[in-house]
């Protein structure tokens, strides 16, 4: 091997690594490191100076690899990427050693964190010496999509795309589209109707030349690639031979939206067993027929709702469902409106009225005379029957917290503000176009802030409640932001996969075909005739899974090499 | 001056090494006796890995993975489960201590855990003393 | 043991105007910001969440709508203009109405009509009692002497019995107010003691309100001490040197100089508030019940006449003075036997009444949590509102 | 020196004799080694002394194959003596190659080994404690024997080697390979592995291969074993997968899963180590406790996956105190 020629960068980030690890001593270590012609600390590595002096070293200095000690690579990885590529060097001979996010702002300053970012330096060097150039694949962008899921987000997004000229696939489980927004009566908190913005949308999809609307139909499977995949749609409506078609996307946006938790689940408020209890979905179904009235037929006087019924609380789901609060006011208008006469209780653990014009909405609803009761997070509102002498149906004890008082709240109708939960089969779907789920069985975004639309599976987007509980606004927005990202890969014709795959050296390959069974992406195929395995690229993932098991070490994780890997735990131990 | 154990950790990308950026987004600090390799997904750990680190001075190797059921692709960390049962039954006929390599599940929010396996694992490791390969390696290379 | 929620409560008290309570979310600002809330009495948030809830029995317990003298400062700083200083003001309209047994001040601060008629009433009754009672004593022609139309030893009779029954009603009303706060509340452990000592409060804060002395606005309490202090020097002058105020025409000094300087406090106090109530000038006068304009415009009235009657009669302007005379009674006389029970004048009873039972009370509390009673000391206030 | 004979000379280090057996298994082809070469050295064969090699000039001999493991003093010492003697040394079949049979004594200590082969085994007359030492006086004179270390080492732990050839034995065919190739000077760059295949077992081995999923393992004696299919899909462990072919696939076509003896595949660095990996990922199963009992399965794996390699294997011996 000839001499290498290493740029070793140790960036400060100010203060949040200087402070902790001695960053000059770090680049002084590291240029005593065998193939290091440069080392160098300084203070942003990512700003446009920092860059700039790599660009600069790799054209002056003759760098073949470039080291970056910084933040995760996870972080600025393609920045320093594009800073090589600009220099003329291959991107994949660069190498970030992780010396802030695990290092430096996870321990104490000192010389033991010095240590260890050494070490971690020496270990991207040792590695960064056995990088390779690699290319980029250039692939073809299908430019049309399947939309999973026919509710607010599935139809913004498709529309969307549609409108810009491509074919869009709208799949939808159910019989009819709008998803759970169909459910509602107006909308908070401009108390607009939740039906005429269904209807408008539903007409515009329906008549869309571009959309094919898929109902009663799911997706079954999945295959390839970013920009080259395969989807089979099956019809479920039709009895024993479900008619299957499979169509050709670039893109999958899954939009399959939320379910309402199941009050039932909650036994202290007496849902299923009193009569004038009922969730909000019910009291939606109750507002869109267009009288509120008991079970009996007479109208309350009495109106209690209940908020985080199912949310934040440590026995259901942690998370707040975000849209409850808000349509809770919304409730209390519409009961102020219809019954003048009645009173509005609304029981809450905090009014989170975050949106725009919520916190005016919240405003007004005081206004109206709503009393809002305070419980406990973790306390437990109790319904139970009135007595006789009561001028109301049942009693909610609450321990309200803005007096200290242990209260009981007459009321006649209570309405329970069920959250929101993963789809039972979110698991499925999920695993149908692979990409994850957070610990409460939302889908995960690439990146909480700065990428909330694409997943970890290039090519599929989620928009909607299906990420996270939302409201229509931000569904909307989420979708609108999907369909953006898969026009700008539209418009650009063809994609760049990433250089890393696993590829097969049939020299080696004895055709033993333990891998065969390893890929879960079926990249992996078998050659009767060769005798060989060989790795279909553009199928792979990755993952390296078949390079680990391959007894005849002839399969190599390209940017993930074992040469690579044992360079690195030499790096880090020596 | 009290021993401090080398940790050699093999972290999926996906999962646990954005669970340990997790701990440093979120300042949780753990001991520094820790050193991560990344590595896609918690199956590309050969086992060779692990026995190369614990042949060069590793007091202890953790492996991370996506929780089962939540593999980035998909089933990965299945075959890391099936792997590493052998592996420390291998281990252990060449005389290396149960404690010394370690499979944990931790997801991308879990950054506490990650921090409480390290202290964890650092703890025990301390308690356990140096691992006797290396040296005992070097030992064999003069004295027979 | 829960506590029933009433919502229904504060539609009761609308017309006492609480009309914004319902738009509090009780951040707190106003309990930071009085000067006076202090553990035990926090206020104004704690009452406005009793009454939010219509938790009646707790409210009919609460001395702290007393404690405020209603600067205004909380109004200002709520963020959600829920009226706190004002919803303090309805509670104790509202409370006035709750120690009055006979129901009276009830009907009075739900309905103006009620009282403006009552007054009317009155008003009339007195003017024809008196007249009738004139004339059959002597001639209106004579003010004073033998002869006089309204002889003040009769009319100082008639005083004496007028201030015996509203001191019943008075005093009944104020048992009432200590059974509600004090005396039904068997767990709290009074003493005769310091019922005893705490009594010292009753004359200090009456005669100085030096409380309302620690208010932002020290006008506001310069011109209410002068009001009520002219008050209460009209009335000595009246209950005890009638007959002196009554002869003349000559000017008796020794008395008439303290019946001027209390007309002329009685005058320019009421036309300050007045002119603070249709001006709206700050937070504690943007809103003004008809009980307070009632007050104030028949306090101004009754001095005025009381001016009139006293000008006519030096004057030598006998006939003039005794109709002017019998206007005043008949003015002065529905003021007290309506408004000092059972309107807005009885707070000159309750408010000193209600700082000498809190301090017993805090000092009860204060035993019972074997602590020291800070809350009401003097100076103390200050210093403990910023440390809550 | 062309036109003269080749110097060769074969030893046996810590051995069962099986490699001598096998260059005679060339059989009439030792006649054509015979023409071509002197052998100077045979212990097993051939009447020379370890005296008339340290006669030698350096660099003398032409050929050294050197077969079995160093475990003892002499082994180490006549594999010094042979290199220095030799211009091509060779690790001759799997002990010298890796550590082979003898090196499976590494995951055990020398005391022991002592123990239950001296003290402990059936066969000791009772109250016998005579343990060998390297040396003892006899009748007033010392007695030495060769030192037995405390574990065993291949052969270029000890001394730079040229070639290895693998096997236990290496089969004739490649031996007879290796031979011309020594004679025809087409050997290729020092340091290889020679005749040995650059690919696993597998691709010589007659049996068909599909996708392997198995739910539980079981020893040659517990199943009837398909002639057909792969050993390893009918659950039965064969170290082919991860073991360079060249012999001929000489154990699975008989039947007999492939124990591993030619050694792991160039790029391999732990022939063990990768066998596991191969070896658990035909399981079929998520479920942590049903892997187990699988695993269980698998008797002394260790001793199978290092059967020919502990003492080349990254981690050599046990560190077990």
């Amino acid at each position: 091997m000839t001499e290498r020629r290493i740029g070793v960068y140790v960036c400060n980030c100010g203060t949040n690594i200087a402070n902790v690890v001695d960053c000059d001593a770090v680049a002084e270590a590291a240029q005593s490191l065998p193939g290091v012609a440069v080392s160098r600390s300084y203070k942003y590595m990512c700003s446009n100076p920092g860059q700039e002096m790599i660009v600069q070293d790799i054209r002056e200095e003759g760098l073949d690899r470039v080291v970056v000690a910084a933040c995760s690579p996870r972080m600025h990885e393609p920045t320093f990427r594009r800073a090589a590529e600009m220099a003329g060097l291959n991107p994949y001979l660069v190498q970030m050693a992780n010396i802030r996010e695990q290092c430096s702002w996870v321990h104490d300053p000192g010389e033991t964190a010095t240590d260890k970012a050494k070490d971690l330096v020496r270990a991207a060097v040792y590695r960064a010496a056995c990088h390779e150039p690699l290319e980029r694949m250039a692939v073809e962008m299908c430019p049309d999509t399947l939309v999973i899921g026919g509710g607010i987000a599935g139809m913004s997004a498709a529309l969307e795309l549609a409108d810009a000229g491509n074919r869009v696939y709208l799949v939808e489980r159910t019989a009819s589209l709008g998803g759970n927004v169909a459910r509602v009566d107006l909308t908070a908190p401009y108390l607009d109707s939740a039906r005429d913005m269904i209807v408008d949308r539903v007409t515009r999809v329906v008549e869309h030349p571009n959309v094919d609307v898929l109902l009663e139909s799911e997706l079954e499977r999945l295959d390839g690639f970013v920009g080259n995949f395969k989807a089979t749609l099956v019809r479920r409506s039709s009895g024993e031979a479900p008619p299957r078609q499979v169509v050709d996307v670039g893109s999958v946006v899954v939009c399959t939206g939320y379910k309402e938790f199941d009050a039932a689940r909650v036994t202290h408020f007496g849902y299923g067993k009193l009569p004038d209890v009922i969730t909000s979905f019910e009291f939606e179904q109750m507002l869109k027929q267009g009288r509120i009235e008991l079970k009996d037929g007479r109208l309350p006087q009495y109106v209690a709702i209940v908020h985080c019924v199912g949310s934040r609380s440590e026995e259901f789901h942690g998370y707040c469902s975000r849209v409850c609060c808000m349509t809770a006011l919304k409730y209390a208008h519409e009961v102020k409106s219809a019954l003048p006469k009645a009173y509005v209780s609304d029981v809450y653990v905090d009014m989170h009225a975050f949106g725009k014009g919520c916190e005016d909405f919240y405003r007004r609803s005081a206004e109206v005379k709503t009393l809002f009761l305070m419980y406990g997070k973790g306390e437990r509102p109790v319904v139970r029957r009135a007595d006789p002498g009561d001028d109301c149906e049942m009693l909610l004890t609450v321990d309200e917290q803005l007096s200290g008082e242990l209260i009981e709240l007459p009321a006649d109708l209570i309405i329970l503000m069920v959250g929101m939960e993963p789809r039972d089969d979110a698991g499925q779907v999920a695993h149908l176009v692979n990409i994850s789920q957070d610990k409460d069985g939302w889908f995960i975004e690439s990146h909480p802030k700065l990428d909330p639309v694409a997943t970890t599976t290039d090519g599929v987007y989620i928009a909607g409640a299906c990420q996270s509980p939302k409201d229509i606004p931000d569904s909307v927005a989420q979708a609108r932001a999907a369909a953006a990202r898969i026009l700008g890969k539209i418009s650009r014709g063809k994609l760049e996969i990433d250089a890393m795959y696993a590829e097969v050296d049939e020299d080696l390959c004895s055709g033993c075909r333990v891998c065969n069974e390893i890929c879960p992406y079926s990249a992996i195929e078998f050659d009767e005739e060769k005798r060989r395995s060989h790795v279909i690229s553009a199928l792979c993932k990755a993952c390296g899974a078949c390079v680990a098991t391959c007894p005849s070490a002839a399969i190599k994780a390209r940017h993930f090499t074992d040469a690579q890997i044992f360079a690195e735990i030499t790096g880090v131990l020596a | 001056m009290s021993f401090e154990p080398k940790i050699v950790s093999f972290l999926c990308n996906w999962c646990s090494y954005s669970g340990a950026d997790l701990a440093g987004t979120s300042r949780v600090h753990y001991k520094p006796n820790v050193r991560v390799i990344r590595v896609m997904c918690s199956a590309r750990v050969d086992p060779t890995f692990v026995v190369k680190a614990l042949a060069e001075g590793a007091d202890g190797v953790l492996v991370c993975g996506c929780h089962p059921g939540d593999c980035h692709y998909s089933e990965g960390n299945y075959k890391t489960m099936r792997r590493m049962p052998l592996l420390k039954r291998m281990l252990a006929d060449f005389g290396i201590e149960e404690e010394r390599v370690r499979l944990e599940w931790v997801s991308a929010s879990e950054g506490t855990r990650f921090a409480d396996i390290v202290d964890d694992m650092t703890e025990r490791l301390r308690a356990l003393g140096p691992s006797r390969v290396k040296t005992a390696l070097a030992y064999d290379a003069v004295e027979r | 043991m829960a506590i029933r929620a009433n919502p229904k409560l504060i539609e009761e008290l609308e017309p006492y105007g609480a009309e914004d309570v319902m738009k509090c979310y009780h951040c707190g600002n106003c309990s930071a910001v009085c000067p006076f809330s202090a553990d035990p009495y926090v206020f104004p948030r704690k009452p406005m969440r009793y009454l939010q809830m219509g938790l009646e029995d707790k409210l009919k317990g609460q001395l702290d709508p007393w404690l405020c003298y209603y600067c205004g400062e909380c109004s200002d700083q709520c963020p959600r203009e829920a009226e706190p200083g004002e919803t303090m003001m309805s509670l104790r309209r509202w409370l006035t109405s709750k120690y009055d047994w006979t129901g009276i001040s009830r009907l009075f601060y739900r309905s103006w009509r009620w009282e403006l008629g009552a007054i009317v009433l009155v008003a009339i009754l007195t003017a024809i009692g008196f007249t009738l009672f004139g004339m059959s004593q002597g001639s209106i022609a004579h003010y004073d002497g033998p002869d006089a139309f309204l002889p003040s030893a009769s009319i100082h009779i008639f005083d004496w019995v007028l201030a015996g029954v509203l001191l019943t009603f008075l005093l009944s009303n104020a048992a009432r107010m200590w059974w509600f706060t004090m005396g039904r509340d068997k767990d709290l452990p009074t003493t005769l003691g310091s019922y005893i000592t705490s009594a010292w409060m009753l004359p200090a804060h009456f005669f100085t309100q030096v409380r309302y002395s620690k208010c932002e606005h020290k006008r506001s309490w310069a011109t209410h001490l002068a009001l009520m202090l002219s008050y209460v020097t009209m009335l000595v002058l009246i209950m005890f040197f009638l007959t002196r105020m009554a002869s003349g025409p000559e000017i008796d000094w020794s008395v008439h100089v303290a019946g001027y300087f209390a007309t002329a406090g009685l005058l320019l106090g009421t036309a300050l508030f007045l002119r603070n109530r249709v001006k709206r000038s700050s937070a504690q006068y943007r809103h003004s019940h008809e009980s307070d304009w009632i007050f104030l415009v028949l306090i101004l009235i009754v001095a005025t006449t009381g001016i009139l009657q006293h000008i006519l009669h030096r004057s030598g302007l006998d006939v003039a003075a005794n109709v002017a005379y019998i206007v005043h009674l008949s003015l002065v006389v529905p003021m007290l036997a309506l408004e000092v029970p059972f309107s807005k004048w009885s707070h000159l009873a309750y408010r000193p009444l209600a700082m000498y039972l809190a301090q017993v009370r805090a000092t009860a509390l204060a035993r019972a949590r074997s602590g020291e009673a800070t809350a009401l000391r003097p100076g103390a206030e200050r210093t403990q509102a910023h440390a809550a | 020196m062309a036109g003269e004979k080749l110097q060769i000379a074969l030893y046996w280090g810590a051995a069962c004799g099986g490699c001598d057996v096998a260059v005679l298994d060339t059989n009439e082809f030792i006649l054509d080694v015979h023409a071509a070469a002197d052998i100077r050295l045979w212990p097993i064969a051939v009447d020379g002394k370890y005296a008339d090699v340290e006669a030698m000039e350096d660099g003398e001999l032409d050929l050294a194959l050197y077969n079995g493991a160093v475990r003892n003093s002499e082994n180490e010492h006549i594999a010094k003596l042979l290199r220095r003697k030799s211009k091509v040394l060779v690790a001759f079949g799997s002990c010298a190659h890796l550590g082979g049979i003898p090196g499976l004594a590494n995951l055990a200590s020398r005391d022991e080994i002592m123990n239950v082969a001296y003290l402990h085994n059936p066969s000791i007359e009772k109250g016998n404690t005579t343990l060998p030492r390297p040396e003892s006086g006899v009748n007033g004179s010392t007695l030495t024997i060769p030192e037995f270390y405390k574990r065993v080492y291949e052969l270029d732990d000890v001394v730079p080697v040229d070639y290895y050839v693998p096997g236990c034995p290496p089969a004739a065919d490649r031996i007879k390979e290796v031979l011309q190739a020594v004679v025809s000077g087409g050997l290729p760059v020092p340091g290889s592995v020679v005749g040995a295949n650059e690919t696993a077992l597998c691709d010589e081995c007659p049996r068909t291969k599909n996708e392997k999923k198995v739910k539980a393992f079981h020893r040659p004696w517990q199943v009837m074993i398909d002639p057909e299919t792969c050993l390893l899909e009918q659950g039965v462990l064969c170290a082919g997968v991860a073991t360079r072919g060249g012999c001929g696939a000489r154990c699975p076509s008989s039947g007999i899963p492939c124990r591993g003896c030619y050694g792991p595949l160039p790029g391999v660095v732990d022939q063990g180590a990768k066998l596991l990996s191969a070896v658990v990922s035909v399981i079929d199963s998520n479920d942590a406790e049903e892997i187990d009992r699988i695993l269980d399965g698998l008797p002394d794996f260790t001793g199978f996956a290092y059967r020919f390699s502990a003492p080349s294997s990254l981690l050599q011996r046990s560190v077990r105190q």
